[in-house]
């Protein structure tokens, strides 16, 4: 083969990374917030470099390649290597990664430079661009382990990012702590899911012998055909671990909480590229759940219900990110029911397009968020009620925040699903298959699709449109160019994205089979795209009829009257946290507290303390005889020797 | 009866009556002679049974000597009647029955394992003789008497040691 | 020649009034001279035998007691003094500082 | 033979050479004395580490043998025995390497009778090293006993406000373990005629019958000093009322000998008792990681909630041990090496703090992390090590053990490893809770405002420990390979032995 092949170089998108990450742990302090934001940028942004250049070496030499790094655990038959797996799956999931990431790491230096200030620590700028590149380099051997384990060391690595980045203003939020619980609830919620990944892991090595991708796949037909409860198992208990990392029901609870981050966390981390981890372990153990109907059924209800259910709430919102973060959850259910009906290019197809407008829409969010915070300083507000991110607080900046305000309308779009955006064709290729595989399933989706252009409807127009509702909304502004250049870059990605799979072209299709193998071409059907796309428009207008003819200060949502105990409902997120309080948190809590008191103190330490006291009291009773009267002696001696003659005239 | 058995029953019954009132007696000076008469008493049964040398031991030490320095004792702490009240409930019947019990049990030993039949020899003039004593002591019991003479010796002093009046500290 | 079981009887019972002493007196003095009776007693026994058997062994026995004897009742003596000092009581029950 | 270059000889008993040395220092010579017994543990380091270059890693079998006619007992010999292969030489190593940072610890949170402390911790090295060379079980009880003293007074001396009440539970419970051992030892040494250890493993002489109540009488002692649930409520008293190098060693080290135990002595001498009474002990091991993890997560004091944390961490060494498989196994002792290198960190930290502040209860700090930004890294990173983040040490050591047990037929079971694999979800659950009590949220208390952030010397104790969580987390193929041919030969014989029996 003639071409240049750049292979050996993946080891790099995890190096490169972590290069930054400790050139800034040691000097980034000092050198200033510049050198360590593009340093950070840089560090990401070759790593970008080298997925483009693996992309390469892909196009003409398709087939998967491993590049072995050394040996990490060998104990018997046990043998776990750290190596990189290149294939056409793992090179899009990695030109994700870094590309949005660099994007987000130059956003980053402009929009920590403030955030450090607004929030009373400039101190912290290096330690932000440490942690993403921390991330970075995790994602990145999450998306090129060529074996479980070493997937699931990127798999938990960023689940400490999210948790440190979610954390990141730890002495913030609700009480002080608000920020450091929501950082403890997403890792704890994603342990959960790991505990499934680690038994589905478990479960794989018994049966199969080993955890490398190649090996284990090539196995699995065989072991189905035997063992099919087994292969149940294992897809159940990842789908555990998936609706952990990718907030879907049951455990989609962190997200929202997740948006205590800074925005350029939220965009990367829980929007564009984290979450999608456990859609992309389905698609890449997709040869598992072809084999497994039961699973696929349910991998694909739990992602059509997410996809529904989180719609819901995020119609209730009235903090900007929190829509989105719903939004998030919902679009992943998208793209989880879609890898569940084995549409796995479809999955995969959103996955890019939704990283593109997701990410947009995040930092889009952020600049405004940014802006009305700027407002907020102008306008001298008591800043103690004010919260930056209530939408109900916005209003009209589409003229104080134009550029912001027209990126954000491209991703509003995008994620409505309108022709010929990017999200029109993702979401139509999932909604197709679904249309001519499972109609219930389809029924559900298309609503989940209404009601995520009403959101987006609603969102826009009480952001953007109307008037001001707040003199910091008024006095609102926009953002540097350090900002808003990846806003415009994104939004290009969201308009353009379409292209990467467009209807008859398939290029990601063919990319893909070469991994996942050869599936079928999804057809473009004009009813079902009809369909979709004129929902988004009734969804869009039906917001903005609602929406926009609201102006007054005490904010009262309109479907709150329309919909009545419905919307509280939504407003209330459906109780889920309270529920979970109260079955799980509560009793483990009472639970740890009996087990502490009056088990381990009341019981188990009484044993031992039981056993002392009662020698104690032997030898306190002993103790008496000893009463210190000689005479007393003396009559237990002739007790004694009384006692011994008789014993022996008695004899 | 012969008269050997009075003049014995005779010295039992005295012995035991100071005895008796040895224990009995509330004032301590009274214990005191009480048990000098009981001394001579057994002393003469010593003499009667051919040891003249310990019966004079007898009363010259333990009559003579110890009981003097009781009476001794006794006066320097002015100690004669103190008072004495039981405090342990069980300590005065039990103290009956055990002795009783020893008591018993000692002459059923005795009776069951002595013969009547047996009884006292002569006095032996070579027994009797002090010299026999001393022979014996000097040399098959040399090294006990050694060691007697030592704990005589560790006894004296440490007499005087316990009844050292404390020295006030110099000085102070 | 009185039959040999008398002496030993007189013995006996001399030295249970000695133990009977022992335990019902309170006064220390006295309960040293329960503590002499029974060693007398004890000096009968030996003086017996040693008439019995006609060897001279019983009496050097005889003398070794009286002798250990002198010499406890000299250092008793002189702790009972010793102790009045310190307690101003000889009542051997407020001698009871090693109760347990 | 030549015993005086004897690396065993030498590293067993260097310290004490120390612990004469610091008796013949004046007590108020503080500094002398701090150094020499530093000196002496890095120079007994230093020869664990020779001891090393010198030991072969592919010989399953006894290395550096020492044997030399000790006491005769009737027909019996007792020997001074001693021997290393690739089970002990980590935790030999693990107590050299943990023995000079727990010295370097107290150079300010030990002030007074330093004399005696010095002495005892020295003494205490000899007594540990003792028992992991140990091949003569009289020796072992000789030593394993001899421990006790040495950490009887340090906690008893220089502990908090409860040490007495402490100390004298840490050593009523050893040694009411203990003695059913001594009972034991005497019993198979009068009926086998041998206390070699090397004799005796795996010969099959013990009955199946006499195996059950041995193994319970030595399962007892060393089930108490590791601790397994329900004999460890010694354990959060001692660790807490412990000095911080005190705690330190106990945790990292001591506590290692039961688990050690298990495997020099129950696993070779009873192998029938053993594969019978796996899935028991495999049961109490999981009751206690999630017990000590339950219990950790609701402490007010933090030292209790590391102590209950070593509960959790040592029922996973105690899985790996009965899961008898090679993983399994191997998971066990490296997460004994484990433990010792992120509990010691924690305990280490938890000093650092309490030196600082003179508290240990978790209600007096908070927000830590903006005070003291590298303390914060630092516990961050051991915090994350105990919880068993991969990438870090605890991961592979609990992995490979919850592999092991998973799949092992002697435990019989998945639920077993299924079910201590909700541990891993527990142990972030109150290990994330301590740290954002210490170090996150808001700075509530105004004399945390102006603490001081790590001296040079604190780095110096917790870097070289954190090198090691990342080596082994990263790299542990040499960690495995030093015990992979020792591991191989004891699972072989127990299996071996249990399958004659059967």
């Amino acid at each position: 083969m003639e071409t240049v092949q750049f292979f050996n170089l993946v080891p790099w998108v995890v190096f490169l990374p972590l290069i930054g990450l400790t050139v800034n742990l040691l000097v980034g302090r000092k050198l200033g917030e510049i050198f360590a934001g593009s340093f950070a940028s840089l560090a990401t942004g070759l790593a970008f470099v080298v997925s483009i250049l693996l992309a390469v070496s892909l196009s003409s030499h398709p087939e998967a390649v491993t590049i072995p790094l050394g040996d990490w655990i060998t104990i018997g038959t046990l043998t776990v290597r750290w190596a990189f797996r290149v294939d056409t799956l793992s090179v899009v999931m990695m030109l994700v990664v870094s590309g949005v990431g660099t994007l987000i790491h130059i956003y980053s230096i402009g929009y920590m430079h403030n955030d450090v200030r607004h929030n009373g620590d400039t101190g912290r700028y290096a330690r932000f661009f440490i942690f993403l590149n921390l991330f970075i380099a995790a994602m990145m051997i999450l998306v090129s382990a060529d074996n479980f384990l070493m997937m699931f060391v990127g798999w938990e690595g960023v689940g400490l990012c999210s948790y440190l980045l979610i954390g990141f203003w730890f002495e913030k939020g609700k009480n002080g702590t608000g920020n450091a619980e929501a950082a403890k609830k997403a890792f704890i919620t994603n342990r959960i899911g790991d505990f499934g990944l680690l038994i589905a892991m478990f479960l794989i090595f018994v049966n199969f012998g080993t955890f490398q991708f190649d090996e284990v796949f090539k196995q699995a037909g065989q072991v189905a055909a035997v063992k099919p409860g087994v292969m149940l198992l294992i897809t159940l208990f990842m789908l555990l671990g998936v609706t952990g990392k990718s907030a879907q029901l049951p455990l989609y609870v962190w997200l929202p909480d997740a948006m205590a981050g800074p925005t350029p966390v939220s965009a990367l981390i829980h929007a564009a590229t984290m979450v999608t981890a456990g859609v992309y372990l389905v698609a890449r153990s997709s040869i598992f759940y072809a084999l497994v109907p039961t699973a696929q059924t349910v991998v694909m209800w739990v992602g059509a219900a997410t996809a529904l259910f989180a719609a819901t709430i995020a119609l209730g919102q009235y903090d900007i990110k929190k829509v989105l973060a719903y939004s998030t959850i919902s679009q992943l259910g998208f793209m989880v029911a879609a890898v569940g009906m084995g549409a796995t290019v479809a999955g995969m197809f959103h996955l890019v397009t939704h990283a593109f407008f997701k990410g947009l829409l995040f930092l889009a969010a952020g600049s405004v968020i940014q802006g009305v915070e700027r407002g907020m300083h102008h306008a001298n507000h008591a800043s103690h009620d004010f919260d930056p991110q209530d939408m109900r607080q916005m209003g009209g900046l589409r003229k104080q925040t134009p550029l912001t305000f027209r990126v954000y309308l491209i991703g509003a779009l995008a994620l409505s699903g309108i022709a010929p955006l990017a999200g029109f064709f993702s979401k139509d290729e999932i909604l197709v298959s679904a249309w001519q595989t499972q109609p219930a399933i389809f029924i559900v989706l298309v609503l989940a699709a209404f009601l995520t252009a009403f959101y987006m409807g609603r969102q826009l127009t009480m952001v953007f449109f109307g008037e001001p509702r707040t003199e910091a909304a008024e006095k609102a502004s926009e953002s540097p160019l350090v900002v808003t250049l990846p806003l415009m870059i994104l939004a290009l990605l969201s308009v353009l994205g379409g292209v990467l799979n467009l209807p008859g072209v398939h290029t990601l299709e063919t990319w893909l089979s070469h991994t996942l193998g050869e599936g079928e071409p999804g057809h473009f059907v004009w009813v079902v795209a009809g369909i979709s796309l004129v929902l988004a428009l009734i969804g869009l207008g039906l917001a903005w009829m609602i929406y926009s003819r609201k102006t007054d200060k005490a904010y009262v949502d309109p479907l709150k009257r329309a919909l009545g105990s419905l919307f509280t409902g939504m407003e209330n997120k459906w109780w889920v946290d309270e529920l979970y309080a109260a079955i799980i948190l509560n009793p483990y809590r009472a639970f740890a507290q009996f087990m502490a008191d009056p088990v381990d103190l009341g019981v188990i330490d009484r044993i031992g303390g039981g056993l002392a006291a009662g020698t104690r009291a032997l030898a306190e009773s002993i103790r008496k005889l000893q009463n210190g009267y000689i005479r007393s002696y003396a009559l237990l001696m002739l007790l004694g020797l009384a006692a011994i003659m008789t014993y022996l005239f008695l004899r | 009866m012969t008269t050997g058995l009075f003049v014995f029953l005779t010295l039992a019954i005295i012995a035991i009556t100071a005895a008796a009132g040895l224990i009995l007696s509330r004032n301590t000076v009274y214990s005191a002679l009480f048990l000098i008469i009981n001394f001579l008493a057994v002393a003469v049964l010593y003499l009667i049974m051919g040891a003249p040398f310990i019966a004079l031991a007898q009363i010259t030490i333990y009559a003579g000597a110890i009981m003097v320095l009781f009476l001794f004792v006794i006066m320097l702490l002015g100690a004669e009647k103190p008072k004495e009240i039981e405090q342990m409930k069980w300590q005065r019947p039990l103290a009956f029955v055990l002795g009783g019990a020893i008591l018993v049990e000692g002459v059923y030993a005795l009776l069951t394992r002595v013969s009547i039949t047996v009884t006292t020899n002569p006095a032996s003039e070579i027994l009797a003789d002090p010299k026999t004593l001393g022979i014996s002591l000097y040399t098959k019991y040399s090294l006990p008497f050694e060691i007697a003479s030592v704990i005589l010796l560790v006894a004296a002093i440490g007499a005087v040691v316990l009844t050292r009046m404390p020295k006030k500290d110099k000085g102070q | 020649m009185i039959p040999i079981a008398y002496p030993l009887v007189l013995a006996v019972i001399l030295f249970c009034m000695g133990i009977v002493g022992f335990l019902l007196r309170k006064n220390a003095i006295v309960i040293f001279m329960c503590l002499e009776l029974m060693f007398n007693a004890a000096n009968l026994v030996f003086i017996t035998f040693a008439n019995h058997y006609q060897v001279i062994d019983g009496q050097v026995f005889v003398v070794f007691v009286m002798t250990v004897a002198a010499a406890e009742v000299a250092v008793g003596l002189a702790l009972m003094v010793t102790i009045f000092r310190t307690k101003q009581s000889i009542d051997i029950d407020q001698m009871n500082s090693l109760k347990g | 033979m030549n015993i005086g270059l004897n690396p065993l000889l030498l590293v067993t008993f260097f310290p004490l050479v120390g612990a004469l040395v610091v008796l013949l220092l004046k007590p108020k010579w503080k500094t002398a004395l701090r150094w020499t017994a530093l000196v002496t543990s890095l120079i007994t380091f230093g020869l664990s580490i020779w001891m090393l270059t010198r030991f072969n890693d592919i010989d399953p079998e006894i290395q550096f043998e020492l044997n030399l006619p000790w006491i005769t007992l009737g027909n019996n010999q007792i020997g001074f025995h001693l021997g290393i292969d690739g089970i002990s030489i980590l935790m030999v190593l693990l107590t050299t390497f943990l023995m000079p940072l727990a010295i370097l610890s107290t150079w300010k949170a030990v002030e007074e009778r330093i004399k005696g402390f010095m002495a005892f911790f020295l003494l205490l090295e000899v007594g540990m090293l003792g028992v992991f060379l140990s091949l003569d079980m009289v020796l072992f009880y000789v030593f394993w006993e001899f421990t006790l003293i040495p950490m009887y007074f340090l906690i008893g001396l220089w502990g908090g406000e409860r040490r007495v009440y402490a100390a004298v539970k840490f050593f009523l419970y050893t040694m009411a373990g203990s003695v059913l051992m001594l009972a034991g030892i005497l019993w198979i040494g009068l009926q086998y005629g041998s206390f070699d250890l090397t004799q005796l493993s795996g010969s099959g002489l013990i009955p199946a019958a006499a195996q059950l109540w041995l193994f319970g009488a030595f399962g007892l002692a060393f089930a108490i000093k590791v601790p397994m649930f329900p004999l460890h409520s010694w354990l959060p008293d001692a660790h807490t009322e412990a000095p911080t190098a005190g705690s330190v060693i106990l945790a990292g080290i001591l506590l290692k000998m039961g688990a050690y135990g298990f495997l020099r002595f129950n696993l070779p001498l009873f192998p029938n008792a053993t594969v019978t009474l796996a899935p028991w002990m495999a049961g109490l091991a999981v009751i206690g990681i999630l017990y000590g993890a339950a219990v950790a997560y609701l402490q007010k004091d933090v030292k209790r909630l590391v102590a209950y944390s070593s509960i959790s961490h040592l029922g996973f060494v105690v899985l790996g041990i009965f899961a008898l498989n090679l993983q399994g196994l191997q998971g066990a002792i490296l997460q004994m090496v484990n433990h010792g290198l992120s509990t010691g960190a924690l305990f280490l930290i938890v000093g650092m703090l309490y030196e600082r502040r003179h508290t240990r209860l978790l209600e007096n700090f908070g927000g830590l992390w903006k005070v003291v930004p590298v303390l914060g890294t630092l516990a961050l990173i051991t915090t994350l090590s105990s919880v068993g983040l991969p990438g870090l040490n605890g991961f592979v050591s609990e992995f490979t053990i919850l592999l092991g047990a998973f799949s092992s037929t002697v435990i019989g079971s998945p639920w077993f490893a299924g079910v201590a694999t909700l541990g891993v979800i527990l142990a972030a659950v109150y290990l994330l809770f301590m740290f954002q009590k210490l170090f996150l949220g808001p700075v509530t208390h105004e004399e945390n405002k102006k603490l001081k952030d790590v001296s040079a010397r604190e780095i110096l104790i917790l870097t070289p420990i954190l090198i090691f969580a990342f080596w082994i987390g990263i790299y542990p193929k040499p960690f495995f390979m030093l015990m992979a041919p020792a591991v191989e030969k004891l699972t072989a014989l127990v299996q071996s032995a249990a399958l004659l029996a059967h």
